[in-house]
């Protein structure tokens, strides 16, 4: 009794790292909408923060579920507060230049990729379901990401200059995918989520392919910064939460 | 002559005009001026409700805005490839449209200031846009009227989709009804302006009514969008900010007050609202982009010379 | 009776409008935090918000008393949406570079030194001295931005550039400050406030012999925006808003 | 030798060393060090609290968070003057901060995250940096102890400012409550880290001693530090993040837990939380104030020529 109650809450935070994870990453993503360099980009970053919404709401309804406290999708997306976010910290970093955003697409696509793949496995098959519609949207945002990772990165000098200090900038942002902490044993234990170093291996092999066609330099640098994933953010969280939560502070009693 | 007379017969006989074909240049030239800034107008388009994409209300409300601006990119990518057709690149008419030599729709110019803009602007603006485009997918040029078909399929989801908005403001809260109602008193006369100034004596629009690329006068239509327009307000239980509209039995439609045309006129030179801010958010994103645009050029280069060397 | 409470919403209005001028410039300087081109200019900037906020404090505080239902100044910096607010649109303008922000403080310092100075001699003693008070500091504000337009103005190429771009750009937005509307009539009838064309000759004399100091062309540009003193402002307000007024939104029950 | 033995004496005797006065190179180096440090964590400082001015809960707390980093930059300056007098300038010492040469202190790479850190950066940053600076007051070079002497009063009202929020926060609502709880277990070990790790090894800290530019330990003011603030943190209702606090009869004070050293030694690396963001806020605006500093500078020259000219 006690253990499955404890592996609730443990689910209910699990499905919020993922939720979390996907709703910041679209935010970010939708800040770029009518601003990106070429058309196709405009079209294909909506289309991304699109799937990202998406996901959020399956991620998020489902954790409300679990939880249930009568909180929907809507409810844990623009009510909580920052330390009740359990995003990775990689996706709320600012948007900086265009290869910026690229390169932290394609750094959290390699990670979300493999994570869904083996999320189709779950004991859980609300889980699996999930994983299974999400893992076909994703699977072309990381053709998409790496593709565009490797022509930056091997095109012109500037292009590359660009693209290997968005690579420098974010690679410490990268370690929290892959580290494990109580809430993700108690699920990978359980069978309900992959172990977070099962995906290291296929994140590794996929970086260090796209980073070598793209000629560009996988950093050595071994710190890694955590915290997003137990609700210690950076500060940029907060101000994207300002916006993003406005009018349902503004306005608790209305519908939309 | 002969050709010019040949090409106003197959006109008048409902023939669609391919780009390959003969075309009178002054038929070209006003069909690039008309495509480009229709796709001009998808593409500043996207500023005014991409500036409330960061703060929708719900999850599924953002959803929808993000599909909608999609659409709109996707719009403009295939007006521009309509465009093309008729022997002008996509690159030329972006700087026309970033040096302000080519105009954009002068709504865009007006600021998206509350949720229920969101609704306003696919209420009435996609409304207004949808009765100026649904005649046009019998325009005379064949990708134009192809391009309109698909463009006015999704124009009219996107028009439910604000009237949605605007209906559940106007049924919520007394804030939110109070956000509808002012929404749609900062959008109505901008909306009537979009059909621009009575063409009654215009020798331009003859010119292209007769070759089809023009098939209705922009009062015919104004009237036709007020006479929509009116019951939908009525039915939200909003107040059309203009109290001489009146239904007249006589000619089966609604009167009205024409917009102030100064403010249409000092628009269009510039001095809307949000113009310097429009054109400025598009020539930074074309500026801040041209590193991107110039490395995937090169990269495509290099691959090119390597697939040389290989053969 | 009718006149008398008609004047009540007008001096509402009227109070609501220097308030919220001076809240949302003292919030745009304050945005600069830290980030100022040097250490002097960093104390300068948060004086000068210091002060706009101090002053604030008073104007919303009698509006919140004139109104008469409960509002303090916090409730109506906080708690109102864009549509109420009253404050000219030159404030809001979002800061840019240095030299714009400085332009922008020059060009409503211009108009705020002598509009106070008029305001001394209001028929309301509580508007008499608030506006004393602010006088002073207001004196001092000026003093600093009409020195630095000149010495940037005639400066380097780049900065006489700058200077003249931002001149151009906010010009169109200084004629709404001496645009007189039926309640600036109705205030000025009464005796309470000066009407916004008798400020005119004095801002004009000031701007002209500055920028002439400053070599900078006076733009002959005629077209003016208008509309934040009677509630329509631009899409940069909502987005300061969402920022300003978060954690009272997000905590309605709290004190701080 | 004998003009060391005597600046010893001078110092020995409680004597304060003025700026044209004879000195070691290494008391001026290391007082170098140490002001431009402290100077640089005034600058960096007004980050971590600017970061919520924006979102101030009332106008009141708006106004003194903005008085309090205009004090601190006010601090910035003195500071700064204050190592002028011994020869280097405030822009090598900038540049020096801005390439990394010099450090500032460590616990501004830690990020505010809730209102409730803006009262627990007053509380226990600046009372910990006060328990670093009131000895400084008699430090032995003037310039420095007369800058200390106002620093401090201002430090010791920014620390009851501080104080007042947190038990504003700390009496509020739970969520206020909480966010006060939060901020101490997120300040707690980094302000016990502002002191440094033990320095009762280092030759270096006890040359210092000697020359009064160091006053106490590390390990002194630490522990004078937690006696003061445990019974604060109790008043306030708040839990000190470390079970190990306890009184300790014995020794007059209270036991506690060393903090992370491997995290000290981190942040000082660069691995912060925010250490990257400082710096570049930095960069930034020193790269975008360039043109106004030359424009200032530019505008003083032809301010100069014109008087000669005039003579």
């Amino acid at each position: 009794m006690s253990v499955a109650l404890d592996l609730d809450v443990a689910l209910f935070e699990g499905l919020c790292r993922l939720g979390d994870s996907t709703l910041v990453l679209g935010h970010r993503v939708s800040e770029w909408c009518g601003h990106a360099p070429v058309l196709e980009e405009d079209i294909a970053l909506a289309n991304v923060a699109l799937d990202l919404i998406g996901q959020t709401q399956m991620w998020l309804g489902l954790a409300g579920e679990v939880e249930g406290k009568g909180r929907d999708a809507d409810a844990l997306a623009f009510r909580r507060d920052v330390w009740d976010f359990r995003n990775l910290l990689l996706v709320e970093r600012p948007n900086g230049d265009f290869g910026q955003t690229l390169m932290r697409q394609f750094l959290f696509d390699a990670w979300h990729q493999p994570m869904l793949k083996a999320l189709e496995g779950s004991g859980d098959p609300r889980i699996a379901a999930i994983a299974a519609k999400a893992g076909r949207e994703v699977a072309y945002h990381l053709e998409r990401s790496a593709d565009l990772v490797i022509r930056l990165g091997d095109g012109t000098a500037e292009s590359h200059t660009r693209m290997q200090s968005a690579l420098d900038r974010l690679w410490p942002y990268t370690g929290e995918m892959m580290m494990a902490d109580d809430t993700d044993r108690a699920l990978a234990e359980a069978g309900i989520m992959p172990a977070p170093d099962s995906i290291r291996p296929q994140w590794e092999a996929l970086v260090t392919e796209v980073l070598s066609e793209a000629t560009l330099k996988t950093p050595d640098q071994g710190f890694m910064h955590k915290g997003g994933k137990q609700g210690t953010h950076s500060e940029h969280l907060g101000h994207m939460l300002a916006t993003m939560q406005w009018l349902q502070r503004a306005y608790p009693d209305a519908t939309w | 002559p002969a050709l010019l007379a040949a090409f106003q017969a197959r006109i008048d006989a409902g023939e669609k005009i391919e780009p390959k074909e003969w075309m009178p240049e002054g038929y070209r030239k006003t069909l690039i001026r008309q495509i480009g800034q229709h796709a001009h107008s998808e593409i500043v388009g996207q500023l005014p409700e991409g500036n409330w994409i960061t703060r929708a209300p719900t999850l599924e409300r953002k959803a929808i805005l993000l599909a909608k601006v999609q659409d709109e990119a996707g719009h403009g990518l295939y007006l521009y490839c309509a465009a093309e057709t008729l022997g002008v690149s996509r690159d030329e008419l972006t700087e026309a449209l970033l040096s302000g030599k080519m105009k954009y729709s002068s709504i865009f110019n007006y600021p998206t200031l509350t949720w229920a803009d969101m609704g306003a602007v696919g209420w009435l603006v996609d409304g207004a846009a949808i009765m100026n485009q649904v005649p046009l997918q019998r325009t005379s040029f064949g990708p134009y009227a192809r391009a309109m078909v698909r463009i006015c399929k999704e124009e009219s989801f996107h028009q439910r989709q604000g009237y949605d908005i605007m209906m559940k403001m106007a049924r919520g809260t007394p804030e939110q009804k109070a956000m509808a109602q002012d929404a749609l008193n900062r959008f109505w006369y901008p909306s009537l302006m979009m059909f621009g100034p009575s063409d009654k004596d215009s020798v331009h629009s003859a010119q292209s009514m007769a070759w089809k690329i023009k098939m209705n006068t922009n009062d015919e239509l104004r009237q036709k969008f007020v006479d929509q327009t009116v019951p939908q307000a009525e039915y939200l239980g909003l107040t059309i900010p203009d109290p001489a509209v009146k239904w007249n039995e006589e000619k089966g439609g609604y009167d009205f007050s024409e917009p102030d045309w100064t403010e249409f006129f000092e628009v269009i030179k510039g001095n809307g609202p949000c113009n310097a801010e429009r054109i400025e958010a598009r020539q930074k994103a074309w500026e801040d982009g041209a590193w991107f645009r110039d490395g995937l050029m090169a990269h495509a280069a290099k691959q090119r010379t390597a697939q040389v060397a290989a053969e």
